[in-house]
């Protein structure tokens, strides 16, 4: 089991989970959160015109933790869906998983998923 | 007595009574998340304590009987023989009337101060700073104003609606406070940007509405001249928001929401002082030059830091009552208000010296009695809360309430 | 017929109408965010559901041609014969504008109460709930103390804008609201903390703004007697709530914004039937004592557990009503009002008396009657949400809307 | 001139002011957190914009000397001549109170069109548009139906407060904006759910409050007339609430919030041309068809997908409009309003001639021109903004601001 | 040291958080996400009654950095405090973690905690 | 590449970031949570002046995925930077990285930071 980060542009977020749908990914979460990278912030404007430099932008992050056999449809998916070609597009980002447990029925490891 | 005027002179104050909690939001919208509450509430509770402070003493201070053209008598102390019947200001209206009228302006000047406090002050202080302002600053030069027997009303010093007994004097009480206070923790460093623009709006909008209560019921009758007042008020508050917007955005590309906000409100200051006097023309004049003498001077001192104006009182309301209250001596014109004067235009340059002379007693006194008050108070019970309860937000360090919770 | 008094009535009736949907906001804001819309939206259809059920027959039970001192006829359903003339409770207005008046006074009154229901009720039992307390404790109430005909009214019990009719009677509906409902999931163990007290401030403003209406317009003329209860208004309100404010400060060491906003609603409820009647001194008192009685009964109150008076409605409106009714037979005076009577401080405490048994009638008579109704309702259609969708919150298990959505 | 007469046109106009900004916080409430601010400040510019626009030429064009019952002259360009004194339209208030009274019906006329538009459109053609579509389609339209002289005056159809000329003119105005616009990105693929219904609601309430100035204001004086205007605006308005709301319930299982609030705008909206000519009955019947009506055209509307009227101003004024102006021609009566006529109910079939007449003439008049007005400023300066700033949002890509922030 | 993260029903965070501490158990943080699985999503109406589906659930992630040694104490109170037995009640993920370090102090590793 | 997530005094946020900046740290994502340690929750006011505990206080979650190269520098940016020395100063947290990748151009490792 992996978890996946995906941090990409909120505007992209109803298609790409739309995809993962279709791909039969569908267990994931979605926060909210502003990011900062390559891509310089973006400039917001005072009442007297002074220019405020904002560094961080709105991006969400989904996160989804997915058996082993499915980190590379998955990553596809998101690369392809939520690329624009335009620095800012976001990251992916993979990382071990030790245990997933289902609260409902304490199912444990994959079968939690 | 006349149940028209009666009803318009108590409808006008519900309006500007309303106005103080409008600007509450007003000011509210414009400050960070973790100051919201405690910023709206500085206007609310001032409504309250003025309210209280005005039936005492308030409204016998400015406009009791005279004591030698400087202040009211304590005569009418808790109202004393103001009653059903229409007093010495206004003959077809009960007494009382005209003094809860005149209660809002009251508690509406001292409460516009607030944005220059904004994000640091100690709520305690503020209490004790806003009663003694009302009583040192307020009362007095209402009196002067437009209490029988002031001086500069004897002088004939035209305020129609309150440009220098409101605007001047919180303007320049605030650029006080901006100086003894000293800046914000961050400032300049940290953007700080109005958590919520959509209540600036709001309270934008709620302003204008009272504003016509504000102005045209300064009339103290439902007639021609409260109408007239009523038009120029309109006029120029647009005019001054489509002016403020276009400055925004010829100088850095766009049309600025807060500042067409913020230029209604300094088209409504500027007018004030005219409101009765001048045509609908020259209100869209007023409504032109005001924003624009606002804005650069905002822009201008912006940069000094020591000066921390948070939200911008004093180039709005000090400015724009200054250019409202020299606009009147210019603009005024008896074919509007005969019981007004001609002003330069009409071919009384007497006038505009009047006002000169009006405008700057009430910048010089405002600012003297207001530095020293606070003076005094930051050296005895401390004006400012110190740096970790400003970091952490008035709303929980003075209230120990959160504006808003995620649940 | 009178054009001042009927601007004044109608703008009255305006302003008294904005203040159901403040009260939305004022309840809105104080609820979690799960039921934040759900509120709101109790006292936006209460607007339309007793503007509806009273130009029917509620009007015509209320002020209609009296039957035995108990209750008006139907002869007046549908306004038949309510026209443009002055009727028989003003002389100078026509007689729609008194109906209308007294229609917003119908409306905000059940409203009152869901501030008890608050966070767990079928929407579909409120409705039905507030159409048959309208029917059976409001018109009936209204009719005894202001119907021409009443027999509180024949008693010489005095009200002048409703704190017995309004006030106790949405107060003590809430206390049985609250012990029939039974406390929300989670009470008194999880932390339920006002999710937005920057609407509840805004609810407050606009209640205080049409609360002039309220009182003043009570006066059903715009002259004296109008601009007393104008100033008593204003000044109870203030005094309430730095009294608030102050107890709060005084107990937990911060001044609560929250105790400000509802302290200005004590005041202002207690100084509702006195209005027209006691001088701004006595609004002083009045606006002192009122929100002490309120503030420590709701702090007893809240240790028992098993009602849950979420909003505190018995707390503010009960007790602040059953204060303000009973100062009004302390402190009346015919100097304020000749068509009025004298209280205990001006020598007559038979009045005292007379308000005493309109205040216990009114305690016992609305808390009775909707015990009854709400007892006949759970019993046949359930007046609670099931555990899972008071959870949920009722903005999505009852209207399938969000308050706020993320996007 | 009286002053009660005075002072109710004068509060109506304030009433009606704020009805626009109340608009903005309707409409902003229900697009998506991106557009908040842009969609607020849509309605509060065009306030400063027409307020400067009627002043100037507007008011001349509407109600100026008659051009072959066409248009005003341009005599009273600049307010010249337009004073204290009463005009040509009312006898008992100055003239200066019927032509600011007007200016908020100019104002808010053109902001209803801002919901068709919502979300994708360039902020200075949005501007421009505006002026344009004042000048050629609203100050003509109120012309012919208003003005002294104007055609559809003259052929007796009747518009109490403004059903073809605001209504049906915006409806059918936004109508041509949604078709020439085309649709959202993303609409009908993503879902689009308004970003807090609260303001929407707060909305919805001041501008049922405000409507009481548009409504019984139009009465241009505080007597019966305006209270029975009054009476039946309260009446429609509360009856479409309850009837959109349960439409909602019975069609989808769920009461909507969403729903109430606009079934009280749909009904207010559909009672405005009858206000002032039919009972408190027939506006329970009118408040009962309208957002019937409105309800059933939108659901059906929705699914062409080529028209995003994002907001549904079509539906909810173009046929609460409708069916206002032709209810007017049905349940009129000279027994509310002797100065009226009698409608189809009353033994007047050809009054509902008439007014289905005015109804065809302002649904192609205010489309066509519209559409013109559109698609000329579309291949000059562009309507839309590019794909980039509408995914982006409004609000950062048309003013920089976000309406609300983090911290 | 072990990251747990416990996606859970948000009315049950309370009980969840007081059940910790129960056990010893104090750090963490909360974050509110909305989150997507098998539990079918919400509707919403509009207000001509239209259905407005929305796939996204609101629910709340608790995470926790706890020794090794409590890891399975952990998941059994949270397991149990939050289950309802119903579709949606949530998951519980862990993750390796390398080190901590208390900022204060610059205490490192099960010291940090 | 490791992952480092720390939860800072929200008022130490602006600081922190331009101090990494000034490292030549840029990328991160910001995540506003609540959180709960040893230091004691807070007290809000009710209106009848009665305490209302609140247990959970406003933190601010940095997540920045960095070359092993650079754990080290930001870690003691981040721990200079944001120390008041008051309990409550919060917790950086280390964790394995198994893969990034940029949306925007599909590549991996730490070329997609
Ligand atoms: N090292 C990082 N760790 C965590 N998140 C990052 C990192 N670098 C970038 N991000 C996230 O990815 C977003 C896009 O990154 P950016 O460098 O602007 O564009 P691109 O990935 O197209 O080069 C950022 O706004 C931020 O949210
Ligand atoms: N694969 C996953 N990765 C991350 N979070 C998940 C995953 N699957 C489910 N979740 C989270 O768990 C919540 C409940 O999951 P769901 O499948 O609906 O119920 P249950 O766990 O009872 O089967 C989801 O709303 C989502 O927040
Ligand atoms: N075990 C933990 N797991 C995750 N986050 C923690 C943990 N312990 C503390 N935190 C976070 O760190 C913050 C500060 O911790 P605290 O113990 O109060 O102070 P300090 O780190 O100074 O001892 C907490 O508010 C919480 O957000």
């Amino acid at each position: 089991m992996k978890k996946i980060e995906a941090i990409i542009r909120p505007e992209k977020l109803e298609a790409t989970k739309n995809a993962l749908v279709a791909k039969g990914i569908v267990g994931l979460n979605v926060v909210h959160v502003t990011g900062r990278g390559v891509q310089k912030g973006i400039v917001h404007t005072g009442r007297t015109g002074e220019r405020i430099e904002v560094d961080m932008l709105p991006k969400v992050k989904m996160e989804l933790v997915v058996a082993d056999a499915k980190v590379a449809v998955a990553v596809d998916t998101i690369c392809q869906v939520s690329r624009t070609g335009n620095i800012g597009d976001g990251k992916i980002f993979i990382y071990p998983v030790e245990d997933a447990i289902r609260v409902r029925t304490g199912e444990r490891g994959e079968a939690a998923l | 007595m006349n149940s028209g005027d009666t009803a318009w002179v108590l409808i006008s104050s519900a309006l500007v009574l309303l106005m103080t909690p409008a600007l509450g939001f007003f000011y509210g919208g414009m400050v960070r998340r973790k100051n919201a509450l405690s910023t709206i509430m500085q206007s609310f509770i001032i409504v309250a304590l003025i309210s209280v402070q005005w039936v005492l003493w308030g409204y016998s201070l400015a406009f009791g009987p005279d004591i030698g053209g400087l202040i009211g008598s304590l005569g009418w102390f808790g109202l004393k023989g103001v009653g059903a019947e229409p007093g010495p200001y206004a003959a077809t209206i009960p007494h009382q009337a005209f003094m809860i009228f005149q209660a809002m302006f009251a508690i509406i000047t001292p409460a516009l101060i607030t944005g220059a406090f904004a994000e640091r002050i100690k709520f305690k202080s503020m209490l004790i700073f806003i009663v003694l302002w009302a009583t040192l600053v307020y009362d007095p030069l209402a009196h002067w104003v437009w209490g029988n027997g002031g001086w500069l009303r004897n002088l004939g010093a035209m305020d129609f609606a309150g440009g220098t007994v409101v605007h001047i004097s919180s303007g320049f009480a605030a650029l006080a406070a901006a100086l003894v206070l000293g800046p914000r923790v961050g400032r300049g460093k940290e953007p700080m940007e109005p958590h919520d623009i959509t209540i600036v709006v709001l309270g934008a909008a709620l302003l204008w509405f009272g504003w016509f209560g504000f102005n045209a019921g300064s009339a103290l009758a439902a007639d021609g001249l409260a109408t007239a007042a009523f038009v120029t008020t309109n006029t120029a508050a647009a005019m001054a928001a489509l002016t403020w917007m276009s400055l925004s955005w010829l100088l850095d590309g766009k049309p600025s929401v807060l500042g067409a906000a913020t230029g209604a409100v300094v088209g409504l200051v500027a007018i004030t002082p005219a409101a009765g006097f001048v045509t609908p023309m020259a209100a869209v004049i007023i409504g032109f030059i005001a924003p624009i003498a606002s804005f650069l001077v905002i822009r201008l001192f912006k940069k000094w830091q020591r000066a921390d104006d948070a939200l911008d009182v004093w180039g709005c309301h000090g400015i724009g009552g200054t250019v409202g209250a020299l606009a009147t001596g210019i603009f005024a014109t008896t074919l509007v208000n005969p019981a007004g004067a001609n002003g330069l235009f009409y071919g009384n340059p007497a006038q505009l010296g009047i006002q000169a002379l009006a405008v700057v007693v009430s910048w010089v006194f405002a600012f003297v009695v207001t530095f020293i008050i606070l003076k005094v108070l930051d050296v005895t019970i401390g004006l400012k809360v110190d740096k970790e309860q400003e970091v952490q937000g008035l709303d929980l360090s003075q209230h120990g309430e959160p504006a808003y919770s995620a649940d």
